[in-house]
């Protein structure tokens, strides 16, 4: 089962890898690329189960904490680039 | 005091003076009386060398390591001490003259004047007295450098420029192809010491020999030898003083004196003898007509004199360049002699300047009238310089012609011939029309020129004693002559006098 | 074919390095440069972890019912150099702002006229 | 005590007051604290030197792991000199950077700015005391980190300040990122970090990884060395930072980068006798001999002395380059003369400039005007420091350049020797105009003389004099350089 | 500081949970780090209730429960849309009222749009939310107002507390 | 079989649906993100992979755990994964509508740009 996910996984990412190459819009390429992050959370999990390595838990936790992270970072930086203009 | 203390002094007390001379330079008086009295000093100093050298004691001072095999010393040989005696003993009269000149001209920046007088005779002394290449080659660099001040002296567009030109020559030259020479000398004989005999026999081959005396003869761009004499009339710029140093009494002098130093020394005169020189005393005898026919076109009356340096400078270094014991006391003498006439030159040229604002050939009809005594001496000194007897003017140029015939250089004695004609067409003209001129024939389009001083008509005490004195000297040294040549005869190999 | 997957990541390496170089030449925007300086950054980073691995071993994190390790030093080393990287990120991205703070764009086409060494210092510039 | 842990103290005393002094909150005091900790580096790095004086090795185990899995500290001659430099450079620095800053950092910024200098002297030593690879690079990032810091610090005076920082953060971090990458290579056909260990795991790697390695490292060490095409972010560096910081570079940041070419001769190029490594070493003239001629073209163009400074660096480096490209003892000994003797005369010239600028406020060449009248001694120490640069003897800079010429000439590499000499005219043009700019320009109004400020007048001194005097007594420098050279071949020295 | 040691033990059943060693060393050292993280919060400004709702616990719990069905529902909509089983979608715009006082609760109110798929708060202007649904029946329900209702209450829950 | 077997099967069962659903739920997000029409549609189907595909497989995953520490974990991740999905999304849909992009709607109406309207 934890294959079959991290095919489905896997299958996602080219998914949205399409999605963001072909745009059109600057907004669809951040999309797709938010979705590979925050599937990219769920793979490691996955994968961490699937070899038995459950301390890969902690590596999803701390991907997702910056992804957390980065997106506030993107979100103030919107803001702020339409105040300043 | 020894010799090694003596040479030491020689050039630690001009040193000494320009530090003084800095220090005093709130009170005219107190800082010209530091320089003449330094002058003395030095004159005193060589003098005591000279009396007291003895070829067999000849101590060598070594001063510091820069390399290892790349020393700076001192070593007293008769050459040297003749350039020195020369140099130091023409410092006290250029200083004289300088009092009277810089003051009637109310020149700025005397202090820095004086002080870097003193220094180029402190860089002067060290040159006489290297005892190897690269003493010789440290104290040369320091030479064009505090001369730099000199030629910029009124810091005008022109004199800029013309100072610009003095360094780029004489630092191009200098730090290309005669560092270069040294540093091939270095490596082909592992020594820069200068050696009775010379260093580089059977070290290189004779082609090689000939571009390395080559590059030595183009690196030692003071010596004026032509194409690069470019920066001799650039330099003319400065105030006649320093025309006056530049050209009679330290800084072409040391260019043809290092010659000198670098024929006898460093390739041994046999070597150069043997046909290592004939490309060189092509280009000097070229040298010796071009210049002297290019000076009888010229209206200024010191670039006149500049160009008649280059030609009889580049007798020097044909006396080098023929390489033979004969020739090379021509040389040695022609760098005595030169001086002495040189120097009344432009004392001459300089006192007319002062006397009467005038710089141009076109514009001195008549001032003769005027300057009596004056032009008395610029004629012995032009004659001296033509090779007039009885003059001193006349020894180097029989010896020169004797070194030629005993190599039957016939074309060359053709050359010495006309040289002599061409000086007096250029010198000539200058007596004839300060003297017999009439004042109404002077060019009535000539610009009013801009001056630096307000003398009219007066010509101070001081700038009138020194040319007379130096026109004596070229009398005393038709008699003083053969004295010199025994001087040092022993070092060039000089056996049976003339 | 083994080989091409064995090798799959120094694939990714090299082409991650190409991309990031890419943009730090390419880019004119200096937002940008820092991405793709980062992108750089990323590809030393995933060369090294690559160069750690051992065939059939398990990420170098000492677990009980694991013997074989895969060498835990290109990790540890690469650790520094994340820290470091994100430093010169934050340093750059500083400079970012004070660059657009003091000349109005951080477009390198629209900051080279503003920055031209002939140009007297500042102040005079800026009237 | 002291003495035995001074192989880690000249790293951590520095690394670790830096974070003290940023939070010092009154810039006097950060100042001074700064120059005390410069001044207590200088001392442990001289202990350094004289305990390595006699050909000894010091090897330091980082936390007892011993080498090659742990971290070692390796101190040789040619470590301990650098370290010498380093730390001698910054108190020299510190002694005149609080007085420098006045109306040009506000003094809020001022603690952090002594905090990154001193961050920049920690990685700076940290690069040459370490025997790790890896270490290097870090100790690398650490200091070109505050490098940037230090550079934008400008922006006070010029904005072009923050492009400078800029331009050479991006530069610089591509450049680190090659040398790590190089390392990585290395690392995997070695399996060690260590240098000396690296050197001997050499002879028996894969050549093909070796060239691999070895390329991105000579990029990565090319770029730090502002090797030509590599030198565009220097020259700004240099002008905009704040003229202190600028002096501090010029003596130190590019040294570094050559002595990292130097260290890393075992792998990075051919040493003699060893066949089958890569030959950079036969890269090393053109680049230099090409740097040597652009630096000191561009320099007569330039019309601000501190960027006529920096471009005579770059030809400077290009002299050092071609003494190490030649090879050999003498090659690295000539290479490590011109290291130690540019970094006296360029760091007296920068001191001096940034007496100038303190006073004049700006160091454009039409600022220079009436110099010599109102700054008599600062004029005459840039005259001096030119001089020195054109290769005049009795200067520090004719023994530089004597002993790479002779070395040349005695190896016959007539392009090397007319070059050298070649160069020396161009340079006489880009002094003479400091010379004529500083003598004969005629000032718009004329200044009170105001000589330079105290603060200035030891540093400036001081490099003035050793100019001078490592010109005349050459000795100690050329045999330090001998033996240094002798210890990293290999041969008795 | 009742909210400081809310917070503190908070992060310290946090700590522990990742951690997963519960060796003295790291108990202790655990407590500073803690320690450390609310003094640079408190210097931040960032200890207050409208940060960490503690009294809204339960009443978010219940909420929470509800939303998860809600997210459910709406993704089996969006799953269907998205394979072409269930009706084409209608995009749809319009503006929403927020009818909740508080920051922290409007905040809680867009966020729950955006978390179930099918719509998204476009723009948050005052009390009102611009709102694009992937099917026009996704707007009208929430113009009809179960979710503002429910965070509502939890506004008023929330205020009341605070008074 | 005892009842513990009972259970852990139970509990096999029940992830394995779960991750299984996320998974697939994921996968139909990313369809969504590729077929969807307009920027704005495309998002709603990145929030199923986000809601959907996270809740499955991370509590897919918790339930499968072998021990209560990784379970917690699991869902400290989703709960951060939960508050960070509508941030971004919002944020860049608000950043895309303030840029001018506008969605195509189902009804020819432009939307109101004042609220109220
Ligand atoms: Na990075
Ligand atoms: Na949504």
């Amino acid at each position: 089962m934890f294959a079959a996910v991290a095919v489905a996984l896997f299958v996602t990412f080219a998914l949205a890898l399409i999605r963001a190459i072909s745009g059109p819009t600057v907004f669809d390429r951040v999309l797709s690329l938010n979705v590979i992050g925050t599937k990219t959370i769920l793979l490691i999990a996955v994968l961490g189960f699937a070899t038995d390595r459950y301390d890969f838990i902690d590596i999803a936790l701390v991907y997702a904490v910056l992804n957390l992270i980065g997106t506030i970072a993107v979100l103030r930086y919107l803001v702020g680039d339409k105040e300043r203009s | 005091m020894t010799t090694a203390d003596l040479m030491l002094t020689a050039i630690l007390l001009p040193l000494a003076a320009a530090l003084l001379i800095a220090l005093a330079g709130r009170s005219p008086n107190l800082r010209e009386a530091v320089t003449l009295a330094a002058a003395a000093g030095l004159a005193f100093t060589v003098w005591q060398l000279i009396a007291g050298f003895d070829a067999g004691t000849a101590p060598t001072i070594a001063l510091a390591q820069i390399l290892p095999g790349f020393t700076l010393m001192l070593r007293a040989e008769p050459i040297g001490l003749v350039f020195a005696g020369v140099a130091a003993g023409l410092w006290g009269l250029n200083s004289l003259y300088s009092i009277g000149y810089m003051r009637a001209e109310h020149a700025p920046r005397q202090t820095r004047f004086y002080a870097c007088f003193a220094l180029a005779l402190s860089a002067a002394m060290a040159i006489a007295m290297a005892g190897n290449l690269a003493t010789l080659f440290v104290a040369y660099e320091a030479l064009t450098l505090v001369t730099y001040p000199l030629v910029v002296h009124w810091q005008t567009e022109g004199a800029i420029a013309g100072a610009r030109r003095y360094l780029a020559y004489l630092l191009a030259t200098s730090l290309v192809p005669f560092l270069g020479a040294i540093l091939w000398t270095w490596s082909a004989a592992g020594t820069l010491d200068f050696t009775a005999g010379g260093i580089l026999d059977g070290k290189l081959g004779d082609g090689a020999l000939t571009v390395l005396l080559l590059l030595f003869a183009y690196g030692v761009g003071k010596a004026a030898l032509m194409p690069l004499h470019g920066w001799l009339p650039a330099a003319m710029v400065a105030p006649t003083p320093v025309s006056a140093l530049l050209h009679a009494v330290a800084v072409v002098k040391a260019g043809v004196f290092t010659l000198l130093k670098i024929a006898v020394y460093i390739f041994g005169i046999d070597v150069i003898g043997r046909g290592v020189g004939d490309v060189l005393i092509v280009i000097a005898a070229a040298s010796v007509i071009a210049a002297s026919v290019i000076a009888m076109t010229r209206d200024d009356l010191k670039a006149r004199l500049a160009y008649s340096t280059v030609a009889q400078l580049a007798m020097v270094t044909l006396a080098v360049a023929i390489g033979s014991p004969l020739a090379i006391a021509a040389g040695i003498l022609q760098l005595v002699m030169h001086a002495f006439g040189k120097i009344t030159l432009f004392f001459g040229a300089g006192a007319i300047q002062v006397a009467t604002h005038k710089k141009k050939l076109s514009e001195i009809a008549g001032i003769g009238a005027k300057l009596p005594l004056l032009m008395a001496s610029f004629l012995v000194g032009a004659l001296s310089v033509a090779g007039l007897p009885p003059l001193g003017g006349m020894w180097p140029k029989f010896l020169l012609l004797e070194a030629a015939s005993a190599r039957d250089l016939y074309l060359l004695i053709g050359c010495l011939g006309l040289s002599t004609l061409l000086t007096l067409g250029y010198l000539a003209p200058i007596f004839i029309t300060a003297v017999f001129g009439k004042p109404g024939a002077e060019d009535p389009h000539a610009l009013p020129h801009d001056d630096h001083g307000h003398g009219s008509g007066h010509l101070p005490l001081l700038a009138l004693i020194p040319p007379v004195v130096t026109a004596l000297g070229c009398l005393v040294l038709f008699v003083a002559a053969p004295a010199i040549l025994r001087f040092v005869a022993p070092a060039i190999g000089l056996g049976v006098l003339p | 074919m083994s080989d091409l997957v064995g090798l799959f990541p120094y694939w990714a390496v090299i082409v991650l390095m190409m991309t990031g170089l890419y943009i730090v030449i390419a880019q004119g925007n200096l937002v940008k440069k820092l991405i793709g300086l980062g992108i750089f950054q990323v590809s030393v980073f995933v060369l090294y972890i690559a160069i750690g691995v051992v065939d059939g071993a398990t990420p170098p994190i000492l677990s009980p019912g694991f013997n074989s390790y895969s060498n835990p030093l290109p990790s540890v080393l690469i650790l520094t150099a994340i820290v470091v990287g994100v430093a010169t990120l934050a340093v750059g991205l500083a400079l970012a702002v004070r660059i657009r703070e003091s000349f109005g764009t951080i477009e390198e086409e629209d900051l080279l006229p503003l920055t031209m060494p002939e140009l007297p210092p500042d102040g005079e510039a800026r009237s | 005590m002291i003495a035995q842990n001074a192989a880690v103290l000249v790293v951590v005393l520095p690394l670790l007051s830096a974070p003290l002094v940023a939070l010092i909150r009154n810039p006097a005091i950060a100042g001074a604290a700064a120059l005390v900790i410069a001044a207590l580096d200088a001392v442990l790095a001289t202990l350094l030197l004289c305990q390595t004086l006699d050909g000894t090795v010091i090897s330091y185990h980082l936390g007892n792991w011993a080498p090659p899995i742990g971290i070692e500290y390796r101190i040789d001659l040619l470590a301990a000199a650098m370290a010498c430099l380093l730390s001698y450079a910054a108190t020299l620095v510190a002694l005149f950077l609080p007085v420098s800053l006045q109306g040009a950092v506000s003094p809020g910024d001022r603690p952090r700015l002594f905090a990154a200098f001193l961050l920049c002297l920690a990685g700076l030593v940290g690069i040459v005391v370490t025997g790790d690879i890896f270490n290097v690079f870090v100790f690398l990032e650490i200091s070109s980190l505050s490098t940037y810091v230090l550079i934008a610090m400008g922006a006070g005076t010029d904005r072009r300040a923050l492009t400078a920082a800029f331009d050479y953060l991006i530069l610089g971090a591509t450049g680190a990122t090659f040398f790590v990458i190089g390392i990585a290579f290395l690392y995997v056909v070695t399996g060690t970090l260590n240098m000396a260990d690296l050197g001997e795991r050499m002879a028996t790697a894969p050549k093909r990884a070796i060239l691999v390695g070895s390329s991105f490292i000579f990029v990565g060490v090319a770029l730090k060395a502002a090797m030509l095409p590599l030198h565009r972010w220097m020259p700004n560096a240099y002008a905009y930072a704040p003229a202190a910081i600028g002096t501090f570079l010029a003596m130190t940041a590019t040294k570094v980068a050559i002595y990292m070419l130097i260290r890393m001769s075992d792998f990075v190029f051919d040493t003699p006798g060893e066949i089958g490594r890569v030959n950079f070493a036969a890269l090393l003239p053109p680049i230099g001999l090409a740097m040597l001629l652009a630096g000191s073209v561009i320099a007569v163009t330039t019309k601000d002395l501190r960027r006529l400074l920096a471009y005579s660096s770059i030809a400077n480096l290009g002299l050092m380059l071609v003494a190490l490209g030649l090879g050999g003892v003498a090659g690295i000994a000539a290479a490590l003369v011109n290291l130690f003797n540019h970094a006296i005369i360029k760091g007296g010239m920068f001191a001096t400039t940034a007496a100038v600028l303190h006073r004049r406020g700006s160091t454009r060449m039409e600022a220079l005007a009436g110099l010599s009248k109102d700054m008599p001694v600062a004029f005459g120490l840039l005259v001096l420091g030119g001089l020195a640069l054109i290769g005049v003897p009795l200067t520090a800079g004719f023994v530089s350049k004597l002993v790479v010429i002779k070395l040349a000439f005695d190896q016959a590499n007539w392009l090397v020797v007319g070059g050298v000499l070649l160069t020396s005219l161009i340079t006489v043009a880009y002094i003479w105009r400091i010379v004529e700019a500083g003598m004969l320009a005629v000032p718009e109004k004329p200044r009170p003389r105001r000589d330079l400020h105290p603060a200035f007048i030891l540093p400036a001194g001081l490099l003035g004099a050793a100019t001078l005097g490592l010109g005349i007594w050459s000795e100690p420098m050329l045999t330090l350089a001998s033996r240094i050279a002798a210890q990293m071949i290999g041969t008795a020295p | 500081m009742t909210q400081r040691l809310l917070l503190g033990a908070a992060f310290y059943f946090l700590w522990m949970g990742l951690s997963g060693h519960f060796s003295p060393f790291l108990l202790v050292t655990s407590i500073l780090s803690v320690v450390g993280v609310i003094l640079l919060l408190t210097r931040l400004g960032l200890v207050s209730r409208d940060y960490q709702p503690f009294s809204l616990v339960v009443a978010l719990v219940i909420y929470w429960r509800w939303l998860l069905v809600e997210i459910v529902k709406a993704n089996i909509d969006v799953i269907r849309c998205v394979l072409g089983l269930g009706k084409p979608p209608s995009p749809a715009m319009g503006w929403v009222h927020a009818s909740q006082k508080t920051d922290l609760c409007k905040t809680l109110y867009a966020n729950s749009i955006t978390l179930t798929p099918g719509t998204i708060t476009v723009l948050a202007e005052g009390d009102q939310f611009l709102i694009h649904a992937l099917h026009r029946e996704g707007l009208a329900s929430l113009q009809d107002g179960e979710m503002d209702r429910r965070c509502t209450v939890l506004d008023e829950n929330f205020r009341g507390k605070v008074a | 079989m005892t009842l513990p077997d009972i259970f852990d099967l139970a509990r096999l069962v029940v992830g394995d649906v779960l991750i299984g659903i996320g998974g697939l739920a994921a996968l139909v997000g990313a369809l969504g993100l590729v077929r969807l029409p307009d920027f704005y549609t495309r998002a709603h189907a990145s929030g199923v992979t986000d809601t959907a595909g996270a809740i499955g497989i991370l509590v897919g995953l918790a339930v499968l755990s072998p021990d209560i520490l990784t379970a917690v974990k699991l869902l400290i991740v989703l709960i951060v994964a939960l508050f960070a999905s509508p941030a971004s999304c919002h944020a860049l849909a608000r950043a895309a509508f303030r840029s001018g992009l506008r969605p195509s709607l189902h009804e020819d109406r432009p939307p109101p740009a004042v609220p109220g309207e």
